[in-house]
């Protein structure tokens, strides 16, 4: 398993009309493997640049990134990609988007199969294998993403608010079902999420971002993941330090909204 | 990609009775005027329609001094006859089917081959800069140039056998085909492009797993209004010489004052217009069942 | 004719002054515009009297002379009430269209062209007069379809003996088509009109038989003057006054044709060499001439019959009528002087 | 409303030079086939294109034997000459100005008419049941119907002046605007009517200040793409009664074989087309600043 | 100001291929003139449909709706909606979208411009009346929604997730919006939601629904809307009180799920 290795990375996005938008800003850090990352901050702090620059679909304009000490030059099997929606193939079946990466590297069929079926278990999706992508629910679309970026066995797994669209109740399993992953498999996993419930339930690392220029404001160690499955998550959401640690980043956060958003016109 | 026309008549799947969604809830509906997915194409309006087509024909050239002189615009009696006398003897020297199947399969090559090109050229102008580039100002350039204009120089290049009319209409198809798969290829999610390279996706499979799916409906739609505009050629193509194909016949009977013979023709193009219509919104059921639903 | 033994000078001056026609008063029945379809592909002589305005001035109407590419689109027009008079139609759509109904007559003989409308045959087909039966069969001929063109080649086809139903006639859209499709070697012979013809035989054409050689057969080849029957029952001092004026131009132009042929070539839209090679095939015939039997007096009329019978023949068309005695109406003719 | 065809060319506003969003951030992304918004019109390309073109122009036409015989199609110095002659001196009843005048403006006539009775036609369509069923028969089986073959019944319907003529175009793009209003009714989203009724409009202020906002970018796009057929159909509607006008150029010129004016109108034709469309595109932007934003 | 009645209120879709979905079955409550209900429960349970019911979209199969004691059957102004989103006017600037109702009412132009700027103020976007709809963030543009709807006075007012798409700040900060404008207009809202805290936070009454058929499952009257606006919110929903209800919530929907969502395949 290798480290991921953030180095001085920045990102300034030239602007059509002219300006330019600093989207990060001399951005560091070291991220060993096997840990889970949650990305916390407002619009526009420059979450989905940062991920983007690690799968590699944007090379940052200043900084490098490194896994297990070779450079990040573009997008890589190693590093998944789960998107927020609408990143399934919909003119494939089930089984055939999860199949699509060992397709594309021709492993064997029969192989392709058998690892197919292994993760759609894995996912609760057993049997489903056949049905259309548009006839899934939210969540059970969610699920194949995973799936299908698991099929290729990355190291690092990024998911750009996976559970953004769906409904309190299915989001709350999807998180059951990432921890479980995450304690399995021992992958590397970076999760953006707009909540911050999300972000402390999930993350055994969290970063809050904050914009203007898009940097990392502040790191946090989080003790939940690690107990997250064996304990009862709602209990654990309800606990004295759970809510004691949710109201300090709130607050931290509503602070840099105001900051922020305050010239959008304040609600008094 | 915001910049987009509907297929003629995309929404018109109703009209055929294949795909009726509507039924039941309509009548709990309290608003239905504004509210897309209460405007399906009413049955019973449609064969009135059709029937007040037939009435106002009748009516403008009943009686022997009708509104339409019989020579301009002949009635239904004798449209009938000459429609009757067409299947049993065709026209000239073809058949009624030898007409229809030259026709049909001039339509359908050109646009087959309209449809090879267009879809590589109008990918190639959605995925390189460059191609785009070149491409560009030959489509905007070439596409208002009217078929017309093209005889002559047709003649000379390709002269006067199937494959100067089949080239005419691959002419008419090419630039809608262009557009469309230009179109298809720009209305690929970013996401999915993503997704399919850290999948570990090479170009070709890109291009062959993601771009060409993905742009399937809207090369569909493409293939739907190229066959508009093909139908809509077709007279002028067989201006390019030949006596055998329902355009050259509207052409020579019209020079014979033959208003039935002409009328009947224009008849069959729209029926058959129509028919291919239905064929390519049931396949494109079929075939991009996804459709509209991602 | 009046003008026939005037001068150049005095052509000149008498179309510009008008005095001899003047002199008729036009009763115009609560006309101010004369709607005349003219034929845009070739010169005529009384496009100087169209240049110069000869007819407004003369008719005391504004006259707007509508460019047309075929006899066909000329009746058409009539029949929609918006051309009064066609000028240089061809005699075999009038033919067709009265056929199938139209209350349209002749009035007049416009031109007689029969060199100037012809088949030419494709040199790598060596098609001649006594092969042609042969030489011919199971081949592409090019042809306009529907006029005097399309008649003409039946016609001769017939004489020589070619098998109808063994050749194929491919319809054509025009001179430039048939030029392309001669060229490009697709066809054995292609049938057209004026400069068409020129432009193959310098290609290395061959005509099968000559103007003359047709003329001989019985096949004539002229443009008529039409108009609707009612035009005429209306207003028929405006139909006289123009064949009037027509007569006068072409009387003009048959004593000095020299001094005009820069006036029509440019009233044509054509070059003068153009024009002239035209002119050489045309005759614009003089008011007695187009009243003698050899025309209006019976010959065009049968030729209308015979043609449309041919046609009946040919499965082209269903029915003729049984005479064609009613469409030609020469009392407008006899007016001129 | 999944049914789109694009406009032609529709992305192709960067072609020329106003709307290029690209800039500074092309270099950054690792990855571009595929990535639409990679795909603008490299102008360097789009020149090397149009020399491409002049060049295989000139080397198919140049030298005193040429691989393109010079009456099938003119070489460049003979186009340039007709060109300026055209420029002074026009051809025949018409100067330069008058042919393109007398052209532009009967697609521009037939483009409005066609325009006004497609939108409420599309609307018609879009909006109720009974209309749509009533419409929906006679468009699908009018649509496919060549103008050409109705020149004879036109002549005699509507004569050989530019109503003649107008009307054709007017034919031509009518089934693509009705098509398009239709479109762009059916997407209206419903929660914006919802709304509106909740604030107490009436099914007039519905259609007036929902409805018809919401269809303008299809509308938009309707009318570009009908602008386009209408250019192509130009020749046909010029084929009657007139000798001005640049489609009536066309046909004349190559009747006396002159292959220099009709390639010489055949280019001001796709010069003109080019243009209207960036008027278009131009206008689009200014009345429709919320396309692709809502 | 009138009071709601629901009373018996069936809806039967029919399906095109035959079939139906009972998507609200013999529903019935009154809600007095004031109050603000939150609807909570699981996709499908109708929520939608029991509010497009009482703004007037749809009729009841069965049933009858009452305001005021007037029945209800079509749209009306006196029942206003502010949608999940995308029902803005985007062809019409901030100030026109708020004016909308007025206009259509033929309301004295002067008058207007005095509501909308009052209204704009309300809703914290003065000076934003002359901005484009496309402009505004996401937060922003359902402030104007808030304020177009408000512009018709209407008696009740309906929200269907109205804050579903905001990210977490802002829509605290909507909250926050919503519950004093209900103190301050005495209005009555029906207000639909995903979130539990959300619905525990905003609702005075409580109804959790529960599909096929769809129903009321349980209903609640709650404290906490009464005391949001004075006390710290996120004191309160640190509060124990407040974390009881939401486990007990939650508990119940978490089962109710289970039984509905069993089929898709769990997540072990
Ligand atoms: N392609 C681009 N061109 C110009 N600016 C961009 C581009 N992509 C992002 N930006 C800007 O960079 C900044 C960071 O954007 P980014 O999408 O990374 O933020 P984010 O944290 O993911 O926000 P969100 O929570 O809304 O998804 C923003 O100000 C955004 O407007
Ligand atoms: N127009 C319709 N035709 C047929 N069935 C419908 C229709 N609208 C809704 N339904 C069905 O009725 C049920 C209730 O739908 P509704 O939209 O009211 O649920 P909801 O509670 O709002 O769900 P969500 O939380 O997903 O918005 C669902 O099973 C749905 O599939
Ligand atoms: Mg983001
Ligand atoms: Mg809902």
């Amino acid at each position: 398993m290798k480290d991921l290795s953030v180095q001085n990375v920045s990102m300034v996005y030239e602007l059509p009309r002219g300006g330019s938008v600093q989207a990060l800003q001399d951005v560091s850090f070291d991220l060993e493997a096997g840990r889970l990352l949650t990305l916390l901050g407002p619009s526009g702090c420059g979450k989905t640049t940062l991920l983007n620059i690690i799968a590699g679909f944007l090379a940052p304009t200043g900084g490098a990134v490194t896994l297990g000490g070779d450079p990040i030059t573009g997008p890589g099997q190693e590093r998944g990609m789960v998107f927020q929606q609408g990143a399934l193939f919909e003119w494939q079946n089930v089984a055939q988007n999860v199949a699509f990466g060992p397709r594309m590297n021709h492993r064997k069929k029969s192989e392709t199969k058998d690892l197919v079926d292994g993760l759609l278990n894995t996912v609760g999706l057993t049997g489903f294998g056949d049905k259309a992508i548009y006839e899934l629910s939210g969540g059970m679309q969610q699920r194949v993403a995973l799936a299908r970026c698991l099929a290729n066995e990355p190291e690092v797994i990024l998911m750009d608010e996976p559970l953004g669209a769906l409904d309190a109740l299915t989001r709350e399993k999807m998180q059951g079902l990432i921890l479980k992953l995450w304690k399995e498999t021992g992958k590397t996993i970076i999760l953006v999420t707009h909540s911050v419930e999300e972000a402390l339930f999930l993350g055994d690392k969290l970063f809050v971002m904050a914009p203007r220029p898009g940097r990392i404001e502040q790191a946090y160690e989080l003790p939940f993941a690690e107990v997250g499955l064996t304990s009862d998550p709602r209990k654990l959401k309800a606990s004295a330090e759970f809510i004691d640690k949710r109201e300090e980043l709130l607050s931290m956060i509503w602070g840099m909204e105001e900051q922020i958003m305050g010239h959008e016109g304040g609600m008094s | 990609m915001s910049d987009h026309i509907p297929a003629p008549a995309a929404e018109t799947a109703a009209t055929f009775g294949r795909f009726d969604r509507r039924r039941g809830n309509q009548s709990r509906k309290t608003v239905t005027f504004g509210d897309a997915s209460e405007v399906t194409t009413s049955k019973v309006w449609m064969v009135f329609s059709l029937g007040g087509l037939m009435l106002i024909w009748w009516l403008v050239t009943r009686g022997p001094e009708p509104m339409i002189a019989e020579k301009t615009f002949p009635g239904q009696r004798a449209v009938w006859d000459a429609f009757t006398r067409w299947l049993r003897e065709g026209y000239r020297r073809g058949s009624a089917w030898e007409h229809t199947w030259a026709s049909l399969s001039r339509v359908l090559k050109g646009l087959l081959i309209g449809t090879v090109i267009g879809i590589p050229v109008g990918f190639a102008m959605g995925l390189s800069r460059r191609l785009r580039g070149i491409f560009d100002p030959i489509v905007e350039l070439f596409r208002p140039i009217p078929p017309l204009a093209l005889l002559p120089l047709f003649i000379m290049w390709f002269g006067i056998g199937e494959q100067s009319k089949v080239n005419l209409l691959v002419w008419a198809s090419v630039w809608v085909m262009i557009i469309a798969a230009r179109a298809g290829v720009l209305g690929v999610g970013g996401s999915k492009v993503h997704a399919a390279y850290s999948l570990g996706a090479n170009r070709w499979q890109i291009l062959r797993y993601v771009i060409l799916p993905n742009a399937l409906p809207e090369v569909f739609t493409g293939v739907r209004v190229a066959l508009g505009v093909s139908w809509g050629t077709l007279v002028a193509a067989e201006l390019l010489g030949t006596e055998v194909g329902l355009g050259a016949t509207i052409y020579i009977a019209s020079r014979f004052f033959r208003m039935d013979i002409v009328v009947v023709n224009i008849l069959v193009i729209g029926v058959i217009g129509v028919a291919m219509d239905i064929v390519m919104r049931v396949l494109e059921a079929r075939l991009i069942p996804w459709r509209g639903k991602g | 004719g009046s003008g026939g033994d005037s001068s150049p000078e005095t052509t000149a001056a008498t179309t510009t002054d008008a005095p001899t026609t003047t002199a008729v008063a036009v009763d115009t029945g609560g006309l101010d515009e004369l709607n005349v379809a003219y034929f845009l592909e070739w010169p005529t002589a009384n496009q100087v009297a169209q240049a110069e305005q000869t007819y407004d001035d003369v008719l005391g109407l504004t006259v707007n002379w509508w460019p047309f590419a075929s006899g066909n689109d000329m009746a058409l027009a009539m029949e929609s009430g918006d051309i009064d008079i066609s000028y240089s139609q061809g005699l075999t759509p009038f033919a067709n269209y009265v056929t199938s109904g139209a209350d349209h007559v002749i009035v007049g003989v416009a031109v007689s062209y029969a060199d100037a409308d012809n088949c030419v045959a494709h040199p790598d087909y060596g098609v001649s007069q006594d092969n042609a039966a042969s030489s011919l069969a199971g081949q592409n001929i090019y042809t306009p379809i529907g006029n005097v063109t399309h008649f003409k080649l039946l016609k001769m086809l017939e004489h020589l003996g070619v098998d109808l139903d063994g050749v194929s006639l491919i319809p054509s859209e025009g001179g430039p088509a048939a030029v392309a499709a001669f060229e490009n070697g697709d066809v054995a012979m292609a049938c057209a009109f004026g400069g068409a013809i020129n432009t193959m035989l310098a290609a290395g054409g061959n005509l099968v038989m000559t103007g003359s050689e047709q003329e001989a057969l019985g096949i004539r080849v002229f443009d008529i003057i039409s108009i609707p029957r009612s035009f005429g029952d209306d207003h028929p001092s405006v139909v006289t006054a123009f064949l009037q004026v027509t007569e006068d131009a072409n009387a003009a132009y048959a004593s000095d044709r020299g001094s005009l042929e820069e006036t029509i070539a440019a009233a044509a839209g054509m070059d003068v060499a153009g024009s002239n090679s035209l002119l050489d095939a045309f005759t614009f015939l003089d008011r007695d001439s187009q009243l003698s039997d050899a025309w209006l007096g019976g010959t065009v009329q049968a030729a209308m019959k015979e043609q449309m019978d041919f046609f009946v023949a040919q499965g082209e068309i269903d029915t003729a009528l049984d005479s064609y005695d009613a469409v030609v109406d020469t009392s407008y003719l006899e007016g001129v002087r």
